[in-house]
């Protein structure tokens, strides 16, 4: 097995996507951690987009890490978090946390790796599948989706709108 | 149609009850007394005229010759319809059921005194049930109908309960729906069972009959028929539930479920466990008769043992079902008959004890026996209307009781002289809870000075009529008889017919 | 005249059900005139119809009346009707009129009492249900009367009900007699299936068409019914019961616990001697425990301090003799004994309630004494009636049925001498233990201070009581006084004649006529004036204890029957199979309370026990 | 175009998830947990991403396209809580949330 051009955009942009979102989970800073988390988004941008799915690739610059971590990075701002409260979130990064997640997360390493590597299906063909087709299928046969998807975001948006009024009002 | 009237006239007047008590507490307690009224004469003249005729000569069960008949479809494709039909037992048991549902209205009359609307509502929608119950003639459409009448009980005793009312009526939801939910699988079951033998799904009864499941799958669905209504019946050992839950209900609860919801039992019994299942059922005969037996006794020395007035009547009536219980599973005809007044019977005279009890609840905020005695000084009319009833349910000859009992006795001897023995000996620890029960209440040294009103015209009135039942039916209770006797000869005859080949006879 | 017979159960009836329903807005006068003139009524119609038939009994001697058919099924017909035959008609009119003076006398006994018109509802109820119970034509029908004067003896008994020992004495009569009534019922329910009817006469057709002489079943079911008979009449093993129903009112023990009710028992077997006669052994067991009886009881009256507890003792034991009479088979002289029995015993029981009246309700006899000159009235009918229960020759009713008994059990074949000896020895005690109380009761110094008056309503029955008592024997007297036989002729067509009399009997007849003239002796030479007072100082022995609480026999039932009741009772109380639910729902809430300490609200807990469970089932997956 | 297997970007996922998770785990602030979640379910979306690609599907972009429609909902309601909490309890400390309990609405 070559390795064409694309693998190795494929193979660089896993590793900085791996890599950064590895970093933002142990920042102490949630901005930096954030921050970390939209590099590795647009990291992940770049993956879908040599997976042959551009129009994904688009909507995770576009709204993941365009929309919905800029207004996680508001909130976080908003929180106006101070010294004395990201060093007590430095005091909680003691090493002896990691060792629980880390032991358990990679058994299930070893397990999924097992799993998948084990596999012995065909590879399969590699195929593009272009935005046309998505949004051709999005609204034809999968509108019920759509629609329901839509009811999702209404929920969350009374919800949010609910739950973020003062409490007197609520009661 | 008029057997849907019958259904329909209840639902409507506890709809119409329900929101009325805005208008004035008065208003839902007079909706019931006319939805009661209206229904009692279109019940009544069932038996006269073409009824009679009807009632004079048995025909089998498919000949279709009913008092009143209905049939409707409901889900045909899981071949469901509404089968209302009423023979002379159904008839007997819902002017009971209507008539101590009046008893039942009047005796809240005073003591409901807050959501009257939704009270009665509940008390007409569980009559509405029961009376479902009784017509029913598709197995669906009765297992419905039996948890109809459940929920609004469970509400009645929940709301308008004593102290301990929550707990009570969890119990008794628990039970009456566990073992219902038992009976619903064994529908469904022998539904399918009758599906796989002829192609036809049906929970039609008429059909149904002729299916007669045997071997351990026919036991194992009569099983569930027979638990559900011995729950119900209640039975040792599944009685528990009975004296927590009449202890706590509102006297009005406690009239119901001890004079109408405890007679589904019995009549489910005859009209479903035993002819649906004959061969089954006289293999368990033994095991049901022995239940019988342990529950009058048991029943009558537990009564002895309680403190508290309402839950000695209410072991009383376990005792007395141990009699219906063993005259069901006897097989015979005169048992069956003793089992159909004993009913009645035991539906009149205690359904007279509790609203008593009530009475005296409601003037001396107790029924603790420690707390009473000497009733007689205060209450002479109350006190003896008391020991009349006492002294009915005990089984005095010469009133109703004693004539199911001694039909019962009599029925049973001939198929096994040692439980109509032992039954009757079960009579003596009857007599000693009924003498004491007298004793601490009415009798002995009057406490201080209550200052407590005897009964009124309006309780001495419903005491009379309910009394006067009583000795009725202990003195002629031939008309009750016959309008019972072609029923049991109809359900007594599918029972021998398919069950001599199958098993022997007791002695 | 007979086509009234109804009337005769129907009018103390009515008058109890007016009396039930309205007798607390009656006044006491009213409640009286209605609850005596019913039971007059009846006896009235009683009396009609009893000079009818003497003037021209019906065709085969029965009159039934039916009135309506109680219940009609396959294999079970009850018909409520009345059956009057010479036997029922005799009881009829004793019941009847020993009941309208009974009435009488407490229209006066009970005057001023709370609850008048309640006790004389009772007292009707009880006339009525009597009635049903010797004129029933069908068992169950009898057995309806049976139960019904059982209840009504159990609320006169408990009539005083602010008393709790009154409401114990009540509650023993009744269920003493309900444990031999379950004997019966399942005698009753034996017939019903043996033979197919409970109308007594085609039952006992059938019963000597289809069973033989002393057959396995009319064995079992005559010693059943035998069994409700000695229960209600209070015979041995049953006999407890008695002395404490004496809580009652006086005229309540008079009627119920003397005269009628407790007869029953004997009216039973009579009724039913066809069936006992297929039974020889059921008649000897009955002999031999009225054997029993008589002497038990005889004994426990010699030593007894209440005079109506000596009475009561009394009852049992005379009615031990009838059934001794029954026993060998000589059912009139049973029938004969009923008759003075019930004149003379109702007599000594309202004269002794007639002296508790003035004496404030005292009852000790030791506490009485020298009431011969202030209340002659009821000296002389109490001495009538002792007289009469002690049998004394020639003037005393008593003498003559009680003779008649004796006979008749001589000849009988097999142990007939033994138990004529019982009984002999039975009569000497009779006469001692009534003379006893005749001496301390009326002679010797006075104790206990006169007061008050007795009207009319008291004198009236004592006096016709009395008469009767010296004049009843005269209906049948032995052959050397003139052998009328009015009796025997009115029961002949049922019972048949008795068998006729050898020689020898004179010599029997002399010590029958003999011995209770040697047991008044005895009671004179003990307790006449003042010599009683060292027996009852002294301190009462072992035996006299025994004698005095009756052989112990409520001790007995109570360690037998009372305490592992109770204990049983004890030991169910809370419900054992409740607690199997408790059981259950006590370990659901254990499970919920350990469970729920897992539920800290801990999020990254959670996510553990997740991630855990997660590694768990992906390693099912893949390994599997 | 690209010889790359399946397998590559699904290993891919599963890293990420697993590396989602462990922050889930790890961290005490809610907002890493808030975030940790939006890993995990972005390695999910990748997952369809890269089932869409093995078959020449368009449902597995549809599919993503669902998840971030999820994404955005729960972030939504997830913030929205977050700044009640750091009200009610003046902390982001998830471990401190079930204190919640006992505080009185």
């Amino acid at each position: 097995m070559s390795l064409s051009g694309y693998d190795i955009v494929f193979y660089a942009a896993s590793a900085f996507a791996l890599l950064t979102t590895a970093i933002a989970i142990t920042r102490a800073n949630p901005l930096y951690g954030l921050l970390n988390f939209v590099l590795s988004l647009l990291g992940m941008a770049v993956v879908f987009y040599t997976l042959g799915a551009p129009f994904a690739a688009a909507l995770e610059v576009i709204v993941y890490a365009g929309a919905i971590m800029v207004l996680f990075l508001f909130v976080v701002m908003m929180l106006r978090l101070d010294r004395t409260a990201i060093a007590r979130e430095s005091g909680w990064l003691t090493s002896s946390i990691w060792i629980i997640p880390i032991l358990s997360g990679a058994a299930l390493a070893g397990e999924l790796l097992y799993g998948l590597l084990g596999s012995t299906g065909p590879a399969g063909a590699h195929h593009i599948v272009s935005p046309q087709a998505v949004g051709l299928k999005l609204f034809t046969t999968d509108l019920a989706a759509v629609e329901l998807a839509s009811m999702l975001l209404l929920a969350g948006l009374i919800g949010a709108y609910h739950l973020g009024r003062p409490a007197r009002a609520r009661d | 149609m008029i057997l849907a009237w019958l259904l329909i006239i209840p639902l409507l007047g506890g709809l119409l009850a329900w929101p009325a008590d805005r208008i004035t507490p008065m208003l839902p307690r007079a909706i019931s007394l006319a939805t009661l009224l209206l229904e009692l004469g279109l019940i009544l003249p069932l038996v006269h005229g073409s009824g009679a005729a009807i009632l004079s000569a048995p025909s089998p069960i498919t000949s279709g010759r009913w008092l009143a008949t209905f049939d409707a479809s409901w889900i045909p494709t899981l071949g469901i319809s509404i089968r209302l039909d009423l023979d002379g037992l159904s008839w007997l048991l819902i002017v009971l059921t209507t008539i101590i549902g009046l008893f039942a209205v009047i005796v809240s009359w005073r003591e409901i005194d807050h959501s009257t609307g939704f009270f009665h509502a509940n008390l007409l929608w569980s009559l509405a049930g029961s009376i479902g119950v009784f017509l029913a003639l598709d197995l669906f459409l009765f297992f419905f109908f039996w948890e109809v009448m459940l929920v609004p009980m469970y509400f009645i005793i929940a709301i308008w309960g004593h102290e301990h009312r929550r707990r009570a009526a969890i119990k008794f939801f628990l039970f009456t729906q566990g073992s219902g939910l038992l009976m619903l699988l064994s529908i469904l079951a022998l539904a399918f069972l009758h599906q796989r033998q002829t192609g036809v799904l049906t929970f039609d009864y008429v059909t149904l009959l002729a299916s007669q499941p045997t071997g351990r799958l026919g036991t194992l669905i009569m099983l569930g028929f027979f638990i559900a209504f011995l729950v119900k019946l209640p039975s040792f050992p599944v009685h528990i539930w009975l004296p927590d839950t009449h202890t706590e209900a509102p006297t009005a609860g406690s009239v119901i479920l001890a004079s109408i919801l405890l007679k589904t039992a019995g009549y489910g019994l005859m009209r479903f466990a035993v002819p649906l299942f004959t061969a089954a059922a006289h293999h368990i005969a033994p095991i049901a008769m022995a239940l019988g037996t342990i529950s009058i006794f048991y029943g009558a020395i537990l009564a002895y043992g309680q403190s508290d007035l309402k839950k000695l009547v209410a072991y009383s009536s376990i005792s007395h079902m141990g009699f219906v219980l063993i005259g069901i599973y006897s097989f015979n005809a005169l048992a069956w008959q003793g089992a159909v007044i004993l009913m009645i019977a035991h539906g009149v005279s205690t359904g007279a004890l509790f609203i008593t009890v009530g009475s005296i609840q409601h003037r001396l905020h107790t029924r603790d026996l420690t707390r009473m005695g000497g009733l007689w000084t205060d209450l002479p009319r109350l006190s003896s209307f008391g020991t009349f009833f006492v002294v009915a349910s005990m089984g005095l000859p010469g009133l109703g009781n004693f004539v199911g009992e001694f039909l019962i006795l009599r029925g049973v001897y001939a198929v096994s002289p040692t439980i109509a023995i032992l039954a009757a000996i079960g009579l003596i620890p009857a007599a000693l809870y009924s003498l004491i029960a007298i004793q601490r209440a009415f009798h002995g040294e009057a406490n201080a000075k209550r200052g407590t009103h005897d009964f009124g015209t309006r309780e001495t009135a419903m005491m009379l009529a309910l009394g006067a039942a009583v000795i009725w039916l202990g003195i002629d209770p031939q008309p009750v008889l016959k309008i019972a006797a072609p029923s049991i000869a109809v359900l007594l005859p599918i029972t021998h017919a398919a069950a001599i080949p199958a098993t022997r006879r007791g002695t | 005249m007979n086509h009234l017979l109804w009337l005769v159960p129907a009018s103390p009836l009515m008058g109890a059900t007016i009396l039930g329903l309205c007798g607390t807005m009656l006044p006491a006068r009213a409640a009286a005139i209605i609850g005596t003139a019913s039971v007059g009524i009846a006896a009235f119609i009683a009396i009609l119809i009893g000079l009818h038939w003497y003037a021209a009994a019906p065709p085969s001697h029965i009159l039934i009346q039916h009135l309506w058919t109680w219940l009609t099924l396959p294999g079970l017909t009850v018909d409520i009707s009345l059956y009057l035959d010479p036997v029922a008609l005799l009881m009829m009119l004793v019941i009847t009129i020993i009941g309208t003076l009974i009435h009488l006398f407490s229209t006066a006994y009970m005057a001023g009492e709370a609850g008048y018109s309640r006790y004389f509802a009772y007292l009707n109820l009880f006339v009525a249900a009597m009635l049903l119970l010797i004129l029933a034509s069908d068992l169950l029908v009898l057995f309806v009367g049976w139960e019904g004067v059982g209840v009504c003896s159990y609320l006169l008994v408990g009539f005083w009900f602010q008393d709790a020992a009154n409401g114990y004495a009540a509650r023993k009569s009744f269920i003493v007699t309900r444990i031999a009534d379950i004997a019966m019922l399942a005698g009753i329910l034996l017939l019903a299936v043996k033979l197919g009817t409970l109308s007594i006469q085609p039952m006992l057709a059938r019963a000597t068409e289809l069973w033989p002489h002393g057959g396995a079943w009319p064995t079992l079911a005559a010693g059943l019914l035998l069994i409700g008979g000695l229960g209600k009449s209070a015979q041995f093993p049953f006999q407890t019961w008695l002395p404490d129903a004496m809580a009652g009112p006086t005229p309540v023990s008079a009627l119920i616990h003397a005269a009628t009710m407790v007869t029953a028992g004997v009216y039973l077997v009579v009724r039913l001697h066809v069936l006992y006669l297929l039974a020889p052994d059921v008649l000897l067991a009955i002999s031999i425990g009225a054997g029993i009886t008589i002497l038990l009881a005889a004994l426990a009256a010699l030593v007894q301090s209440d005079i109506k507890r000596v009475l009561a003792y009394s009852t049992i034991s005379q009615i031990g003799y009838m059934f001794l009479a029954l026993g060998v088979g000589a059912w009139s002289a049973g029938m004969f004994h009923f008759l003075t029995h019930a004149v003379f015993k109702a007599l000594l029981f309202l004269s002794a309630g007639a002296i508790a009246m003035r004496l404030d309700h005292e009852q000790d006899i030791f506490k009485m004494g020298g009431l011969r000159t202030s209340l002659p009235l009821a000296f002389w009918s109490f001495l009538i009636g002792a007289a009469s229960l002690a049998a004394v020759p020639i003037i005393s009713a008593g003498s003559f049925s009680k003779e008649m008994i004796l006979g008749a059990v001589w000849f009988a074949p097999g142990i007939g001498p033994g138990l004529w000896a019982a009984g002999l020895l039975g009569a000497l005690i009779t006469a001692t233990y009534s003379f006893r109380v005749v001496f301390l009761v009326f002679f010797g110094p006075a104790h206990t201070p006169v007061t008050g008056r007795s009207g009319a309503p008291i004198a009236v029955p004592l006096v016709l009581l009395a008469a009767g008592s010296l004049l009843i024997g005269w209906l049948e007297t032995p052959s050397f006084l003139g052998g009328d036989r009015l009796v025997m002729t009115l029961l002949h067509p049922v019972l048949g004649s008795p068998a006729p009399r050898s020689a020898l009997a004179i010599l029997v007849e002399a010590a029958g006529y003999i011995v209770p003239l040697l047991g008044i002796a005895i009671a004179y030479t003990l307790y006449r004036n003042g010599h009683w007072q060292r027996v009852a100082a002294a301190e009462p022995g072992a035996l006299r204890r025994l004698l005095r609480t009756g052989f112990g026999f409520d001790a007995l039932y109570e360690a037998l029957l009372v305490r592992p009741f109770m204990a049983l009772v004890r030991a169910l109380r809370h419900d054992p199979v409740d607690h199997v639910v408790t059981l259950i729902s006590a370990a659901t809430l254990q499970l919920h309370h350990t469970l729920r300490r897992s539920q800290i609200g801990q999020i990254r807990r959670y996510a553990a026990w997740l991630m855990a469970g997660s590694i768990a089932t992906i390693a099912l997956l893949v390994f599997a | 175009m690209v010889s790359l297997s399946w397998h590559a970007p699904a290993t891919l996922a599963a890293m990420l998830f697993i590396i989602g998770l462990i922050g889930l785990l790890a961290r005490r602030s809610l907002i890493f947990v808030l975030m940790s979640i939006e890993i995990m379910l972005n390695a999910a979306g990748l997952l369809f991403i890269t089932a869409g690609m093995r078959w020449g599907n368009p449902q597995g972009q549809i599919m993503f396209i669902f998840v971030i429609n999820l994404a955005g909902a729960e972030l939504a309601l997830g913030l929205i809580l977050l700044l009640r909490l750091r009200n009610r309890l003046t902390t982001l400390d998830g471990d401190a949330a079930n204190r919640l309990r006992d505080v009185q609405a």
